[in-house]
């Protein structure tokens, strides 16, 4: 079995460029590629592209990688809980493009997939449909959407093994498994790396032939962003 | 006038026996606290969660388990996870039968705005284009008026749309109304001790009053 | 949680009636759902559309109900190794649409997913591909595919909750998963039915919002069509 | 000529280090047996498998593991198991590097046919559409003539065709063969004992012979 293994964080991000497309998984802080961000952001890096359902909070996430000025455009579908996201897009040093979520895990799914585009319904007759082709299927208006691909996709797993298969928890899992698929070369990293063989064949949610890197992350800080507790 | 958990206490008797449902964020998320214990109902997260539980406890917390609006959570027996592509496959599919969810404006076709307000506000739409696209029933709960006092019910949406002629029913803190296929609120129950007037002075979409207009009755 | 079980494969079939259209899992013989053909088998059924990647062998499967006489027309991308198909075929009783694999696996999932219909690169300049829309995407020609649904989807699996969570085994998941989405109602049957929160909620193939009933099956034959052995 | 097994023999030599290689029915499926050890290469099964390994034994034989040929195999470690969708998700999105498979005729410019003849046979194309439409590299394993002596090199395929302009090297019985992107075959190996002009005699469509044609070397 090929074997994926690289030692770290800082091994995995040193061929992203300036100016290259990531897509990086996770809902709001919830699967997030802590390490790999925290790698990027010892790297003098400028006018990146990045794909991610939101854009992390304040000081934390992607919103760490926005206060470094290292992102030229957000493609997301919610941006809300960032104050510096919202100075630099109302100041215009930030680009964004807002897509409806389900729009969004589609179309990168699509991109993984080989579909160069598909029909949804969502967003017709509201500005996501202005300047696409709108198509009436049983009845039913829809918009073509084209997929979405990454020069690098950044992805977080709880489990991993060597030959770069993936099992997620919980609800981290989310985009991570799309964009493991969509990225050009894809990088894995796992809070457990475990030697081929040792995950259940049938468990495995993103199959190793997507990840070109692997690595076992440390220090996972895994922020909540709302603490709700029952008291009993 | 009702507070927001009456709101969601009124919607919660919309529900019925065997449904999946997606709440949105606020107003919606009260809702899992009325749904009466006999009705066997799922709770759908779009983040990718079938059986939706209560909060956790101090000591079950795991922030690998949250909800749509980012909350720890929990999940009940015969759960099931899942990713960002499937579950709105499974909105979009139409397999989810009832979503409920906020609004900042609803015109009286039915038209949804819930996600901008131009030079002001830029948090996005998150899934609810692709909710209100698809989902078989939609309930909005929502405050009739603004805090200026300004009707949200309103013959055109002002601010851009999440969706078109989506919204079937809507439960605010004076009533409970229905929007026609045809167009216009039709007003189906008052809030306790709030006037069919009243509501018509609040309600700028066309109005129908119909002659019987019963007070919402909560257990 | 909401119980979909229900007592047996008789009682699965009993609304399906004559022209209806059925999407059946499986993979050859492998992942078929062998009691739910059983009981269709008793019923008098005629003028059936059958979805499945195979049309069974002679003598099993999906053979048995050509050789009844109730199918009118198969969707299929694979339908070698079956005489009597050959036979109703070149004699014009029965009806068959071909359709890349790949194409019918991505048109029943569309199905599933709400996307009435996607753009793939498969079949393009040949026969699958006359009379259907060619687009241009990127320098590579694809043609447009719609989305397939069935009145009901007959899928197996391995183990399954009453919840109507299922897990497959090996290769006996294949077309099973995309189906139990795209049928508007959808009977699961499986090896060993459990009660819901037995199985492990990350480890679920099929998620039970789209499984409307399930039964635990009997006398699974499993047949195989090419016992290859290794001699040690 | 060569057998079947120096045919898949030959094959084997072509691949590298790293790849994940989709074997098609016949003599693909036996390149498998001459892959060197000391490649690292995965084995992807189109029903729903990467990872192929070596036939079960007896005690080991589990019905509900096939290969894409409904032949009985086992997994090699670090496996993993998925459905059909994402299965062509990964042949369609040019994640596989190398599809080896049959064909009924090739043409000079590349298409291939192997899944239709008219009035005789209608088995179906399975995955093969896909699988020529999207892999990085093709390569053909074939019978240079038909069981008439008939060149299945052509000018243009007979035959319904598979996909258009993908083929970009076969394998045959008396050949290794090259399609220049401005068409036509290249003659780059002979079969050990066949001659270039016994090659040009059953080559139908244009064939290029260099100055210099090795014979094939097996170890």
């Amino acid at each position: 079995m090929i074997n994926k293994t690289i030692k770290n964080a800082e091994e995995a991000v040193k061929d992203i460029g300036s100016h290259s497309v990531l897509m990086l998984g996770g809902f709001g802080l919830c699967g997030i590629p802590e390490n790999c961000i925290a790698a990027l952001l010892e790297r003098p890096l400028k006018g990146l592209t990045c794909i991610s359902n939101n854009a992390g909070v304040d000081d934390f996430g992607i919103g760490l990688m926005l206060k470094e000025k290292m992102v030229k455009k957000m493609i997301s579908s919610y941006v809300g809980e960032n104050k510096e996201f919202e100075r630099q897009l109302l100041s215009g040093e930030l680009e964004v493009e807002l897509i409806p979520q389900g729009t969004l895990a589609e179309r990168i799914r699509a991109g993984g997939a080989g579909i160069p585009a598909f029909f949804t319904p969502a967003g017709v007759g509201t500005e996501v449909g202005e300047g696409k082709e709108i198509r009436e299927f049983d009845g039913k208006l829809y918009l073509l959407e084209r997929w979405l691909r990454a020069d690098f996709s950044l992805v977080k797993a709880w489990k991993g093994d060597t030959a770069g298969n993936l099992i997620y928890k919980g609800t981290a899992r989310n985009f991570n498994p799309m964009m493991a698929a969509a990225g050009r070369i894809t990088i894995a990293e796992v809070e457990e790396l475990v030697p081929a063989g040792e995950l259940d064949p049938n468990a495995i949610h993103t199959p190793g032939i997507y990840v070109k890197y692997i690595f076992q992350g440390s220090n996972y800080e895994k922020r909540i962003e709302q603490r709700t507790i029952r008291k009993t | 006038m009702l507070s927001k958990e009456k709101i969601a206490q009124r919607i919660a008797k919309e529900i019925k026996n065997g449904q999946y449902i997606n709440l949105g964020i606020g107003i919606p998320t009260l809702v899992a606290n009325y749904i009466p214990d006999e009705l066997e109902v799922v709770l759908q997260s779009e983040n990718g969660l079938l059986g939706i539980g209560s909060f956790p406890t101090e000591d079950q917390v795991d922030a690998d388990l949250i909800n749509a609006g980012k909350q720890t959570i929990s999940m009940v027996k015969g759960s099931a996870l899942f990713d960002s592509a499937e579950s709105f496959g499974m909105i979009r599919g139409g397999h989810v039968h009832l979503t409920i969810l906020g609004a900042m404006e609803v015109s009286e076709n039915g038209d949804i705005s819930n996600w901008k307000i131009p030079g002001k506000m830029v948090k996005g739409m998150g899934g609810a284009m692709d909710l209100v696209s698809a989902a078989r029933q939609i309930i909005v709960a929502m405050q009739h008026c603004s805090n200026e006092g300004k009707s949200k019910l309103l013959k055109e949406c002002r601010l851009p749309i999440t969706g078109v002629k989506c919204v079937r029913k809507i439960v605010t803190d004076l009533a409970v109304l229905e929007i026609l296929p045809e167009g216009g609120f039709k007003l189906i129950e008052r809030a306790p001790g709030v006037s069919a007037s009243t509501i018509q002075e609040k309600t700028e979409g066309k109005l129908i009053i119909p002659s019987e207009v019963p007070e919402m009755e909560f257990e």
